[in-house]
């Protein structure tokens, strides 16, 4: 491929190869302070679908070790949001040495706050939101956790803020580095929030989870425990290796299951949420 | 080696002798796992380099490919399992056809093997009655449209594909192993009759059989797609079973030219070499078209097998047929 | 069914009396096995649905190009009032036609669910169509 | 042909954890999780792996839990789940 860029986010490798050169430099910019792999765990490939597409109209297909052929092209102003995707997707389909549970993560005094739900649950904009506030950020996307270990590894890749979270938390973090607006997405105004350096300074260091939400935004503020049984079940529907693991994934979430609390909140505003999780972590 | 080729050879020399992997840089051994993953044989790959000294993420990377494939296997044999529950009133074996062969009989080929759907061997005369069993046990249609129904059971070697309901694995009922529409007819009788146990109520083809229909399966049923997968069998059960009597066990089922030229690739793939024919040349280059990306390289060698293969499959007025019916289905 | 264990357990060594069994209704379900959210082998195609749009933008319109637009814009089209079968999409993504839509409808469907990504309700039965098998 | 046994899986074979009021299992064999409320953990302790026939298992369940009746229909179903999931095998 013409254009290169790897990087380890975590303790996962990358390579992006890219038949344009605007993706690669983007990716470079944003992911500056991070270290590079020896040998990547995963390929991601961005071109174009037929060959002139990489001139007119150009568009970028995402490919890699692990693709969806039928998955619609992006045009290359979204080029960064392509790469993203295609990294995501190694993830979710090629991941097997960490349990992978859709879930971000925040660590507090040495514990780990993870917050599983389905996209546009906030829980992007709540992990950047904590950060603000002193919590090392530790990934908005996926929680990796070690089956031997029972250990919550970091994957701080670029925070996904869509439409109404990038005013909030650019309001939030008037000093933090961002990306480019990628205007008019499938998923609507995307933009990337680069992790502290913090984050990235302490993402080799593991940290057993403490406390399992799964928020919901648009409600009256509440909260409930959930059952275990059902804890057990919504994890691993929010694990797309869960089965592949077989038995340690098995071990992985039932340990996790039954040692962390777990709480669904309900929340009307982002304010409003963050006081509840401090509240809830405070009287762990 | 690392750097100098990374194409499919790459591949075939560290499967062939693994310490070769030992001299590889890290931009060779980020091409040996891109092509491997690429060709699904990256769980071959990493029980071919257990327990060699290898660099900490490329050690990672196979140790998770292994396991992968590890999981991937007890999978594979719970369908089977389930499959010989299913057939067992009907007092019929499972005769095993392939991956799931290979690791329920504990063969070299079956090592770090990956495993996709079940294919199992009946007779024709019982094709009704085990698919009534295999509805009755969960198994669905996958519902393909009429068109599609209608060929398979005309046409083809085997039922419409089943996949079952709870577990969302695909089941392949076979009763040949080539397409009726082949202009090569293997003796399926005498499949079913040399196969040899594996296990209560389970079976699989006697072993020259398993690599005649390697064999046809490569070169009479498919584009070469996972062809080196597919050539990495052969050489394994070459190697585990040698090769006598498999000529005229070969020309019994009409597939001599198939095998003879299967053992060649594979013998020049991860073998000690053959004597190739200028075809086999064309082969070896459509089969190793990968580049250090794992992409498909040398479109014009895999247009021409691509074509080939559904000639092979066709009679002409058929193939301008089926072509034309899929055209339509078209939308743009 | 039974529950009366309480006053006529006396009939019953104490040893073997542990509680009353509830058989549950015919109909009932005493199994649930976890499915993979994401099929890994096998084409998982018979059961897996995909709303459009997704529950967290319900009641948006699906245009031509898939993106979701306010509800009553000109030339895109309502959600289809049901989840999508996976099958009835792989047939659609390969040339074929949603069922109960029409030609544009059916294009504006899938097209949304080419755009799906990771972490979105429907996902994860799109990836499955798509994983290779072999 | 004699009535066939139902027989519990190998219980090295089974991981248990309990829950709530179900128990998640996983089962070596398959590779696959199961989700078991009541009666289907009891069923399977019952049968054991030397097995039982239908009517062994209805008595040995009236006798063991204090039933003064049991519903047939409703014990089949149960028994045809864990048969459907592996964890039952009938011989």
């Amino acid at each position: 491929m013409r254009h290169v860029f790897s990087v380890r986010i975590g303790p996962v490798g990358f390579r992006v190869g890219s038949t344009w050169r605007t993706p690669i430099e983007q990716l470079e910019a944003l992911y500056a302070n991070y270290p590079r792999p020896e040998v990547p765990d995963f390929s991601v490939r961005l071109f174009p679908a037929r060959p002139w597409r990489q001139f007119i109209r150009p568009s970028v297909t995402i490919g890699g070790d692990f693709m969806l052929p039928d998955a619609l092209p992006l045009p290359l102003a979204q080029g960064l949001l392509a790469a993203e995707m295609g990294m995501n997707l190694q993830m979710a389909l090629g991941q097997r040495r960490y349990l992978l549970l859709h879930a971000s993560v925040v660590e507090r005094d040495g514990k780990a706050l993870l917050m599983s739900g389905i996209s546009g649950a906030g829980k992007s904009t709540l992990s950047a939101l904590l950060s603000a506030r002193g919590w090392r950020f530790m990934g908005d996307e996926f929680a990796l956790i070690d089956p031997e270990t029972g250990l919550l590894h970091a994957f701080p890749r670029l925070v996904s803020l869509k439409n109404a979270a990038i005013d909030v938390v650019t309001n939030a973090l008037p000093d933090a580095r961002f990306g480019p607006l990628l205007a008019g997405t499938p998923k609507g105004d995307i933009r990337h929030l680069v992790p502290d350096a913090s984050a990235v300074a302490a993402m080799d260091t593991p940290v057993p989870p403490a406390l399992l939400l799964f928020p919901s935004y648009g409600f009256e503020a509440d909260e409930r425990l959930v059952p275990l049984s059902e804890v057990f079940v919504r994890l691993t529907q929010a694990s797309t290796n869960y089965v592949a693991l077989g038995e340690r994934g098995f071990d992985a979430l039932a340990r996790l299951v039954k040692t962390v609390p777990a709480r669904a909140i309900d929340y009307p505003d982002t304010d409003s949420a963050v006081k509840q999780i401090e509240k809830l972590w405070a009287a762990l | 080696m690392g750097g100098v080729v990374s194409d499919g050879w790459l591949l075939a020399r560290v499967l062939r002798t693994p310490g070769n992997a030992l001299g590889l840089d890290a931009a060779g051994w980020t091409a040996l796992i891109a092509i491997a993953r690429a060709e699904q044989i990256i769980g071959t790959l990493a029980s071919r380099l257990d327990g060699l000294k290898l660099p900490g993420d490329v050690a990672r990377i196979l140790d998770d490919a292994r396991a992968s494939a590890a999981q991937g296997q007890v999978a594979a044999l719970w369908e089977v399992e389930m499959a010989r529950r299913a057939l067992a009133p009907l007092g019929e074996a499972v005769v095993l056809l392939k991956g799931s062969a290979f690791a329920a009989a504990g063969l070299r080929a079956g090592e770090g093997r990956s495993i996709g759907d079940l294919d199992i061997l009946v007779p024709r005369a019982r094709i009704d009655a085990v698919e009534a069993a295999l509805l009755a046990a969960g198994w669905e249609w996958v519902k393909p449209n009429p068109y599609d129904d209608a060929y398979y059971r005309q046409w083809m070697h085997e039922l419409p594909p089943l996949i079952h309901r709870d577990r969302d694995r695909m089941i392949d009922v076979h009763h040949t192993i080539l397409p009726l529409t082949a202009r090569i007819t293997p003796d399926a009788v005498s499949l079913l009759a040399s196969s040899v146990a594996v296990g209560p109520g389970v079976r699989m083809l006697a072993p020259n059989d398993v690599i005649v229909h390697a064999a046809a399966h490569l070169f009479a049923d498919g584009d070469l797609a996972g062809g080196m997968r597919n050539l990495w069998d052969v050489h394994c059960l070459v190697d585990q079973f040698g090769t006598t009597g498999l000529d005229q066990r070969a020309a019994h089922h009409g597939l001599a030219k198939e095998v003879a030229r299967s053992l060649r690739l594979a013998a020049a793939l991860y073998g000690d070499g053959a004597k190739l024919t200028p075809g086999d040349h064309v082969y070896l280059r459509r089969l190793t078209a990968r580049d250090s990306w794992g992409r498909p390289t040398r479109q014009v060698t895999r247009l021409g097998f691509y074509v080939r293969s559904h000639w092979l499959r066709m009679p002409p007025s058929m193939l301008a047929k089926h072509l034309w019916t899929k055209w339509r289905a078209k939308p743009d | 069914m039974s529950e009366k264990g309480e006053h006529e357990g006396n009939r019953r060594p104490a040893t073997t009396r542990r509680r009353a069994l509830m058989l549950g209704a015919t109909g009932a379900v005493a199994v649930v096995s976890i499915r993979p959210a994401l099929a890994q082998t096998a084409a998982s195609v018979a059961h897996c649905e995909i709303p459009v749009p997704d529950a967290g933008r319900a009641g948006s319109y699906v245009a031509a190009d898939g993106s979701l637009v306010a509800p009553g814009t000109t030339g895109a089209f309502p959600g289809p009032g049901h989840p999508l079968k996976g099958e009835d999409v792989k047939n659609a993504l390969a040339g074929g036609q949603l069922p109960g839509t029409t030609a544009d409808q059916s294009r504006a469907y899938t097209n949304y669910i080419r755009k799906l990504q990771s972490g979105t309700s429907g996902f994860t039965c799109f990836a499955s169509l798509q994983m290779p098998r072999g | 042909m004699a009535e066939p046994l139902f027989r519990m899986a190998r219980a090295e074979a089974l991981r248990i954890v309990h829950l709530d009021s179900f128990v998640a299992v996983f089962h070596r064999s398959s590779g696959l999780t199961h989700l078991l409320a009541a009666p289907a953990p009891e069923i399977m302790a019952t049968l054991g792996e030397a097995g039982l026939t239908r009517v062994a298992l209805a008595e040995k369940l009236v006798a063991d839990f204090d039933l003064e009746d049991l519903d047939d229909a409703a014990l089949a179903e149960r028994l045809d789940e864990l048969v459907a999931c592996g964890l039952v095998a009938a011989a």
